[in-house]
């Protein structure tokens, strides 16, 4: 009887197990069958954000794939390096900065050889719609004042909002949010300066470039 | 049966009546509110007006909607007291629409839907001003040096409508921060307050009241006064004023006692802001607070405690609005654990053997 | 791919024996009305009829302390059905006050029907005898006022005495 | 004693000076009485007179129904005209049992026994003679003295407190009679003392009766165990819980007796009631009621016979003018809205007043409640007025009872404080008469389903009675079938 | 038919999963600052409920009581986890708009609730059809909402709806006001419970019995 | 120490999981009508979210991280969570009626609530050590348990009160919900993690 076997001890048990197993095997398949296409699709969307931040001339090899990871503090950062001619021209890596309301906002900036910057993109931010959200590039071109800056230029005092006696501007009501950006950007400029040689690939001695 | 005459029992009641307590608070506010008009001029004046029009607007429509008798409701004064006390709590040079939707919001959403006077949960006049400073930071921070009637820099009528009713776009030679912005932007920055908050500019000027900042929390000692009046003619008790005052004495003192270069004064925090406003005109607003005095006390502290929480560690520079608002939500359950003790029982509520009390004598 | 499959997999065996096993060692006595009840109950759970859960909502109504639309999620097709199981009608609104049977004494002719209706022994009267109700008994159950011939018993509200008065609700116009 | 506070109330206009600086006039008798058969706490008194019968002065008309009840006596003499049902003093204007005497004018006393020195008694025949006297509290409780009396000796408390608080403005019976008969009243009390068989006795009077404070200090000074004290004038200092509060700082507990604080409280009035009655066998059957108000031609005190209309003694006090807007029996803050001024004085009537408009306050329609906290503030119990408010208009009768509808006792303080006119004490009066009805519907349909019942074991006993017959029947007819196997044709 | 015409109606309207049902609010709130994000969240559920609601129909006769909620919340996580994984991979562009929201549907409660209301008790065909009403109804109601949000707080209608339902709707993207300064509130926490609590008080006086 | 009070207080107040998270809302809606319905959902909910916490965190660092299979993370936790609060319900249910009665009868209306679900995920996206995910469980339920008693005061005020027809019940209560979210917004930018 149907029933009888239902009421048994072991019928929960075999039906729960058994569908763990359908959907563990039905999860694991489709996570086999779409992987590829998901990491392939993960890389090219990096690779879109990238390029916004380092011209396609400074480059021709797959920058995506040429990375180096380091360490800052107590943070991993993933550096892609763009290459031509085998030499490394510029360099991109995230940084993030808190936001209002403690919420982070992460960016991606692209340094060349010489320490000046290429670009900077927020790539995720969770400011306020109409106040902080200014930063992306869609809503205001402010992001595009960091092209050609770089640690000296302007001097250090002056990598900050006006407010503070810096020279970039802040948005009217919203002074949080640039000034933290001002801040993250001035810090992943000195990262750069600090790992200059391995970012490089440079690196005689110590270093491990991949 | 005549139903006339079960009507008024009680056969005597005390003279007092709803329209006689809003006109006394009403009073009450007018020195400090005619200060602030003279401090900043006729934007400041426009702004008033266009809010207490657009409160009184809104207490009409929602009356007509509900089908009471306009007339009638109106005249309890409690739109006007809004429309005043939102208006006091705004920057003064703000646009006409921030007063009309301040003013629509806080009797529409803030009192209308809850069913009118005295149905609120929330105090309208601090819910719009949340309301405004959270949807428009810009308008609702940008707050003005003092501009008195009749010296140079103030603007004539003509100037006045411009700032109001046109395009006006702030300009740094008229604005300035308050002190407690002020406070805030050097902290953010890690000066200490020794060097950001000069000693001179400390209390005295902002006891005087010739300092930037809304309309109605520039004249400390009219308010401070307008509220002892209101005490004394039993408009208002001592329990919500009182409680919320030495709470944000004591946190201030305590904390400025232990690091004085992160804690500003406790005599700064009283007499800045907008402290004695919400103190003795808003905090005690009856509709949105406790009943019973011992509710009130806890309100009060309550309401001390978070001011001076979001003002020291928030992310606004004054929290008057907010804990007002906040501890409007916690009243009901204020209510419902702090009740008087009633007469023969126990705080909880069960009769009370007579051997106790001959003990505690 | 099989670590994963197997490691829910076990997963699901191990909860799936422990809440079998629970199911039987915490076993509590069910209550028949409760399960059909139960089983009508959308088993949403989400708490809008005011009870904690479908299992309180199902002891409300047995309780008779909940009326059949108390649901939300379950529409108005759920609150018939329940009123059916309930044996309740929908529209169970109150019908302003109680009445009672009252005889018109002139028109009595003291057949003494009504007394053996009523289920509370509340007519008092002899054969041949004007009879009257005895109002303290009565519930206005009406059973009388069918069987009366003359028509003189009446289900009317009770006539007011000082003992019955009731005061009246104050009507406020706004407040 | 030290002195302590009460909690809350509130300060009415006092108006007594329009009748107190008069003294008591005697209202007289006139051509009908109407007597209600219950003007006490307790089960209605039973009629022993017939209709045509001629009673004397003092004469018993109704007997007490039981212990907690109290008996009837004629305030004259006449000829009983009717017994039946009269309008009573009540805001519904709905009848009561009535019985209606017919003054002859003559007022011829019953006879009486001379009474023995009432200190020579046993305690117990002191409170059964007060009881016999028809006493009851003419403080407005209208409870029946004797009881309490008993109880307080049972209880063995230690102190009788003499209320002359007389908080209730336009009040001012109990002050005149303090005033005038100070010696009866301190003998009264000296009487109480042996009846409860108390050690003290403190006369109680509000600050605002200056003359009675001095004329009691007199009277007393003869027994050192009376103690006068003066109380402040608020409303309500004369409330018996809060009298007991601001002497001692005790509290009544909730469902106790105010004698569990060892104190008995009674009303100067019911003193001096036990003094006529244990010195010169004097049942109840007048006492003194403040005629007053701004619709009254000349407020004043009268001395009027139980029985009494309203409009007898409103006639007496010069009419009332057209402006009068409401007819009250007692005080503006208790006081019982009359229907119509045919109604009867009875034994707790204090005061008839004919209030124009303006005393009564502009007549506003209520405002919202704005939840200002001053009902809280004036309630000496400390209720929640408001609460209780919006519980009974939401009819959530839980809801009331937990926020104690029953301690509240209806003194009034918080519908006098509210700025907004709620209607306070309309909801309380119409939440407790639904609770009551409540109450009493479940009681009948307990006694229905036991009627039922009985209509249920009647019908199987019925049954029984009949199967049994039956059975017997048959066993009979087998009988007979053994006897004559024809005789089938019977059933 | 006549049976599927009343699930319908109810699951649009009569026993609308947001404005009568009170579920699903959660993803509610999140997602419906504009109307475009209310339109995605909505179909996707759309698609979870529908299967989830033939999945559990077809598996109704077999579920013991005893772990009957755990096989519906796996069931119903593991279809989420499947549309997820196949719109990240395959609908790529659609994934970018819609890819916050999706997780979100595990938790939804509407959709288990409708399993154990619905599917868990009907056969299989009107469960899909109930799944699909359900999901239509809070559709409905997520645009809705999303609109009159988008519309008071930054006077656009639509806006982007062509990054979610590709170039042809572009039409769809309405600017209203040019300059507008944006009405914060509408777009914050506070903006979406009060533009529900209006939405239910205006339907209430729609559905108010006329005399 | 001043770290564990932060998490607790940002997750309970900052980031309320109800307000500002939207998470929970469907019971946060459904069992505020009284005081004391309100209090039992938030304690049974305080209970049965540390727990889930606590073992979806062991679950994450013990299984899922080693195995390197975490793509069953949803389906895991869920399992997990719904099979736990059953059991937990069961065992109430019969080891105490009293506890039962003031806790056990709300748990299963905590399947229906994406809170418990939604703040486990989110710890393990905040990269926690366990006390402090035990700490932001805690804390986020205290949270809920808050605003859902806040909400119910203020409901039962509201059945007194005379509110106008078209807004009593669900619209009003909406309403509040509103601008108890507007009120909370006091608390953004306090410095909590
Ligand atoms: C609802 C609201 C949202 C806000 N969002 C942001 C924001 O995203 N970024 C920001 O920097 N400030 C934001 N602010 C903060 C204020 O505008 C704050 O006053 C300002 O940043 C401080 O700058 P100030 O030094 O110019 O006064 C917000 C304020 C409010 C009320
Ligand atoms: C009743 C009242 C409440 C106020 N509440 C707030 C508030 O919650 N937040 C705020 O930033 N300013 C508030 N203000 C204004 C402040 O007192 C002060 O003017 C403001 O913090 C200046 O800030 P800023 O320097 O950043 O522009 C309030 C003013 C009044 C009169
Ligand atoms: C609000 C209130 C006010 C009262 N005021 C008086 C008063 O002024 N004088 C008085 O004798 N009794 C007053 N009473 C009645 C007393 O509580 C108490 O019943 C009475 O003094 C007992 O005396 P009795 O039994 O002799 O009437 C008041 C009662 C209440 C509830
Ligand atoms: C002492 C006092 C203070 C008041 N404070 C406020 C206030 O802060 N905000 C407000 O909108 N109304 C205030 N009112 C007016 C009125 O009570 C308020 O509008 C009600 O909330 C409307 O129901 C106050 C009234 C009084 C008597
Ligand atoms: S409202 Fe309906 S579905 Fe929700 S808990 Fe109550 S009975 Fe269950
Ligand atoms: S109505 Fe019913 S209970 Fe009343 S007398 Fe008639 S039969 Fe009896
Ligand atoms: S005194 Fe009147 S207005 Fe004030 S709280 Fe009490 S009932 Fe409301
Ligand atoms: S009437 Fe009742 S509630 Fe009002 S003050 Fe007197 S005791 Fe308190
Ligand atoms: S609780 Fe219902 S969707 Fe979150």
């Amino acid at each position: 009887m149907k029933t009888d076997f239902r009421n048994s001890l072991g019928y929960p048990m075999a039906l729960l197990g058994g569908i763990a197993l359908m959907t563990s095997a039905a999860i694991s398949v489709a996570d086999w069958l779409t992987q590829a296409d998901i990491t392939q699709r993960q890389l090219e969307d990096l690779q879109a954000t990238l390029q916004q931040v380092v011209p396609a001339t400074y480059f021709d090899n797959d920058l995506v794939r040429d990375t180096v990871t380091l360490r800052a503090g107590d943070q991993t950062v993933i550096a892609y390096r763009a290459r031509r001619n085998g030499q490394v021209q510029a360099v991109c890596y995230q940084v993030s900065a808190p936001g209002y309301g403690n919420s982070a906002m992460v960016m991606v900036m692209g340094v060349d050889r010489a320490g000046t910057l290429l670009g900077v993109r927020v790539i995720s931010h969770a400011e306020t719609p109409g106040l902080g959200d200014k930063i992306e590039v869609t809503k205001s071109d402010w992001i595009l004042k960091f092209n050609g800056r770089s640690l000296n230029d302007p001097p250090p005092f002056g990598w900050a909002v006006k407010k503070d006696g810096g020279i970039f501007d802040q948005f009217t009501g919203a002074t949080i949010t640039p000034r933290a950006l001002v801040s993250a950007v001035k810090s992943g400029l000195e990262f750069f300066a600090a790992h200059r040689l391995a970012l490089l690939d440079e690196v005689v001695a110590g270093g491990t470039p991949k | 049966m005549n139903p006339a005459t079960f009507a008024n029992i009680p056969h005597a009641h005390s003279q007092d009546s709803v329209p006689k307590l809003m006109g006394r608070v009403l009073l009450a506010l007018l020195p400090a509110t005619l200060y602030g008009v003279v401090l900043f001029g006729w934007p400041a004046f426009n702004l008033l007006a266009v809010t207490v029009l657009a409160c009184l607007l809104g207490e009409a429509v929602c009356l007509w909607l509900a089908g009471r008798s306009v007339r009638l409701g109106m005249l309890d004064g409690s739109a006007l007291l809004t429309g005043m006390l939102l208006a006091l709590s705004l920057p003064p040079w703000a646009p006409w629409w921030i007063g009309a939707i301040g003013g629509a919001f806080a009797i529409v959403v803030g009192k209308g839907v809850f069913g009118g006077t005295g149905q609120n949960v929330f105090n309208p006049a601090m819910l719009a001003r949340v309301m405004l400073l959270v949807s428009f930071p810009v308008q609702m921070t940008t707050w003005l040096d003092p501009h008195p009637w009749l010296s140079g820099s103030a603007p004539s009528f003509l100037e006045g409508l411009q700032v109001t009713f046109g395009h006006w776009a702030a300009t740094d030679g008229v604005t300035g921060p308050t002190i407690l912005g002020h406070i805030r932007t050097e902290l953010g920055m890690n000066h200490a307050l020794s060097q950001s908050v000069p000693g001179h500019y400390q209390s005295a000027l902002a006891a005087v009241g010739w300092t930037g900042g809304s309309l109605g929390e520039t004249a400390e000692i009219l308010i401070l006064l307008g509220g002892l009046w209101l005490l004394w003619r039993r408009a208002i008790t001592w329990q919500i004023p009182v409680a919320m005052l030495v709470t944000v004495l004591l946190l201030a003192s305590g904390f400025h006692w232990a690091n004085p270069e992160r804690f500003a004064d406790p005599l700064l925090h009283l007499l800045s802001g907008s402290l004695m406003l919400g103190a003795f005109f808003i905090a005690t607003d009856p509709v949105t607070s406790p009943l019973a005095p011992v509710g009130q006390i806890v309100f009060g502290i309550g309401c001390g405690a978070l001011v001076y929480i979001i003002r020291t560690w928030g992310g606004y520079p004054e929290g008057i609005a907010f804990a007002v608002v906040l501890m409007n939500a916690a009243t009901p359950l204020i209510d419902h654990y702090f009740r008087p003790r009633i007469y023969g029982r126990t705080w909880r509520g069960e009769s009370r053997p007579i051997e106790k009390k001959s003990d505690e004598n | 791919m099989i670590v994963a499959m197997a490691a829910l997999t076990s997963l699901g065996l191990f909860f799936g024996l422990l809440l079998s096993l629970a199911a039987r060692i915490f076993r509590v006595p069910v209550n028949a009305q409760r399960e059909e009840i139960m089983a009508l109950l959308p088993g949403v759970n989400c708490g809008q009829c005011g009870y904690p859960g479908c299992g309180g909502a199902a002891d409300a109504l047995i309780a008779g302390q909940a009326v059949p639309t108390l649901c939300p999620p379950g529409g108005s097709a759920l609150a018939r059905s329940l009123a059916t199981a309930l044996g309740q009608t929908l529209d169970s609104a109150e019908n302003g006050p109680p009445l009672l049977a009252e005889i018109d004494e002139g028109r009595c002719i003291g057949c003494a029907h009504c007394g053996k209706q009523c289920p509370t022994d509340a007519i008092i009267g002899a054969p041949k005898q004007i009879h009257s109700v005895f109002q303290e008994a009565c519930m206005g159950c009406g059973l009388c006022v069918d069987v009366c011939p003359t028509e003189c018993l009446q289900l009317r509200p009770q006539t007011p005495t000082l003992a019955h008065w009731l005061w009246p609700k104050p009507m406020l116009e706004g407040a | 004693m030290s002195r302590h506070v009460f909690w809350g109330g509130v300060h009415p206009p006092g108006q007594k000076h329009l009748s107190a600086e008069r003294p008591i006039e005697l209202l007289p008798i006139p051509a009908r009485l109407y007597l209600p058969l219950q003007q006490h706490a307790g089960g209605p008194a039973l009629p022993v007179v017939t209709v045509g019968q001629r009673v004397s002065k003092g004469e018993l008309l109704a007997k007490a129904q039981s212990a907690t009840s109290a008996p009837l006596h004629a305030p004259t003499s006449g000829t009983i005209a009717a017994i039946g049902e009269f309008t009573a003093p009540h805001p519904s204007g709905l009848p009561m049992a009535t019985i209606t005497l017919e003054a002859d004018g003559a007022d011829q006393w019953i006879e009486r026994e001379p009474s023995p020195d009432p200190f020579d008694l046993e305690p117990a025949e002191v409170a059964r003679r007060v009881g016999a006297a028809g006493i009851v509290g003419m403080g407005g409780a209208n409870f029946p003295s004797a009881v309490k009396l008993d109880k307080a000796r049972q209880a063995k408390v230690h102190t009788l407190v003499i209320n002359g608080a007389e908080c209730e403005p336009y009040m001012s019976c109990d002050d005149r009679l303090m005033r005038e008969r100070a010696a009866e009243i301190a003998d009264g009390v000296a009487i109480m003392l042996h009846a409860v068989q108390a050690a003290r006795a403190v006369i109680a009077i509000e600050d605002n009766k200056p003359e009675a404070l001095q004329t009691m200090r007199d009277a007393c000074r003869v027994d050192e165990r009376m103690e006068v004290r003066s109380l402040p004038s608020r409303y309500p200092a004369g409330s018996a819980k809060q009298l007991i509060q601001w002497l001692t700082g005790l509290e009544t507990p909730a469902g106790g007796r105010g004698t569990d604080t060892g104190l008995l409280v009674h009303n100067v009035g019911t003193a001096y009631a036990v003094h006529r009655a244990l010195r010169y066998g004097q049942p109840l059957i007048s006492r003194i009621v403040t005629v007053s108000g701004g619709a009254v031609a000349e407020p004043r005190n009268l001395e009027a016979p139980i029985g009494a209309l309203a409009a007898d003694l409103l006639a007496y006090c010069g009419g009332v003018d057209t402006d009068c807007t409401r007819l009250l029996m007692g005080g503006p803050m208790m006081g019982q809205p009359l229907p119509c001024a045919e109604t009867p004085v009875v034994k707790g009537t204090n005061g008839i007043l004919a209030l124009t408009a303006a005393e009564l306050g502009e007549q506003r329609s209520p405002e919202p409640c704005i939840r200002c906290g001053r009902c809280v503030e004036a309630c000496p119990m400390g209720l929640l007025p408001v609460e209780m408010a919006n519980s009974a208009r939401q009819e959530d009768w839980s809801g009331i009872q937990a926020l104690k509808l029953n301690d509240c006792m209806a003194c009034g303080s918080c519908a006098y404080a509210c700025p907004s006119r709620i209607p306070l004490l309309q909801y309380f009066a119409f939440a407790r008469s639904q609770l009551a009805e409540q109450r009493r519907q479940e009681s009948k349909a307990q006694h229905i389903r036991q009627l039922m019942e009985q209509r249920q074991a009647r019908f199987a006993r019925e049954e029984r009675v009949k199967a049994e017959a039956a059975a017997q029947r048959r066993a009979a007819k087998q009988s007979r079938v053994v006897v004559t196997a024809d005789d089938d044709d019977d059933d | 038919m006549n049976d599927y015409r009343r699930i319908f109606a109810d699951g649009l309207w009569g026993n609308n999963v947001v404005f009568v049902q009170m579920l699903a609010l959660c993803p509610l709130m999140a997602v419906t600052t504009t109307a475009t994000n209310g339109l995605g969240m909505g179909l996707a559920t759309t698609w979870v409920l529908l299967s989830a609601n033939i999945v559990i129909a077809s598996l109704r006769h077999w579920i013991a009581p005893e772990v009957r909620i755990p096989v519906f919340v796996l069931l119903i996580a593991s279809l989420v986890t499947l549309a997820d994984m196949a719109i990240n991979a395959w609908l790529h562009e659609l994934y970018k708009v819609l890819g916050l929201f999706i997780p979100l549907i595990v938790v939804n409660c509407c959709v288990l609730g409708r399993a154990e209301a619905f599917a868990s008790r009907q056969p299989v065909l009107a469960s899909a059809a109930d799944g699909l009403a359900m999901g239509l109804g809070l559709t409905l109601a997520l645009v809705l909402i999303g609109a009159c949000r988008e519309v008071l707080g930054s006077a656009t209608l639509f806006a982007q709806a062509s990054l979610l339902l590709g170039q042809s709707f572009a039409f769809l993207e309405i600017v209203l006001i040019q300059d507008y300064s944006g009405f914060l509130l509408m777009l914050l926490p506070p903006g979406g419970f009060l533009v529900l609590g209006f939405l239910l008080a205006g339907r209430r006086l729609l559905e108010r019995p006329r005399p | 120490m001043r770290d564990y009070l932060l998490i607790l207080l940002g997750a309970a107040l900052v980031n309320n999981a109800v307000l500002v998270r939207f998470l929970g809302l469907c019971p946060f809606m459904g069992v505020s009508n009284r005081v004391d319905a309100a209090l039992g959902m938030g304690m049974a909910t305080t209970f049965v979210l540390t727990l889930a916490v606590a073992v979806s965190w062991l679950l994450e660092h013990y299984v899922l991280a080693p195995l390197n299979i975490q793509f069953l993370r949803i389906l895991a936790f869920i399992l997990v969570i719904a099979a736990l609060v059953q059991f937990t319900e069961m065992f109430i249910r019969k080891a105490s009626p009293a506890l039962y009665q003031t806790l056990g009868i709300y748990l299963p209306l905590i399947t229906t609530n994406c809170a418990v679900f939604g703040i486990a995920l989110l710890n393990i996206q905040q990269q926690y050590d366990f006390i402090s995910s035990l700490l932001y469980g805690l804390g986020s339920a205290m949270g809920f348990t808050l605003v859902m008693a806040l909400f119910a005061g203020i409901r039962e005020r509201l059945a007194l009160a005379n509110v106008p027809a078209a807004f009593a019940g669900a619209p009003i209560a909406f309403i509040v919900a509103g601008l108890l979210a507007l009120a909370f917004m006091g608390f953004v930018g306090l410095p909590v993690r």
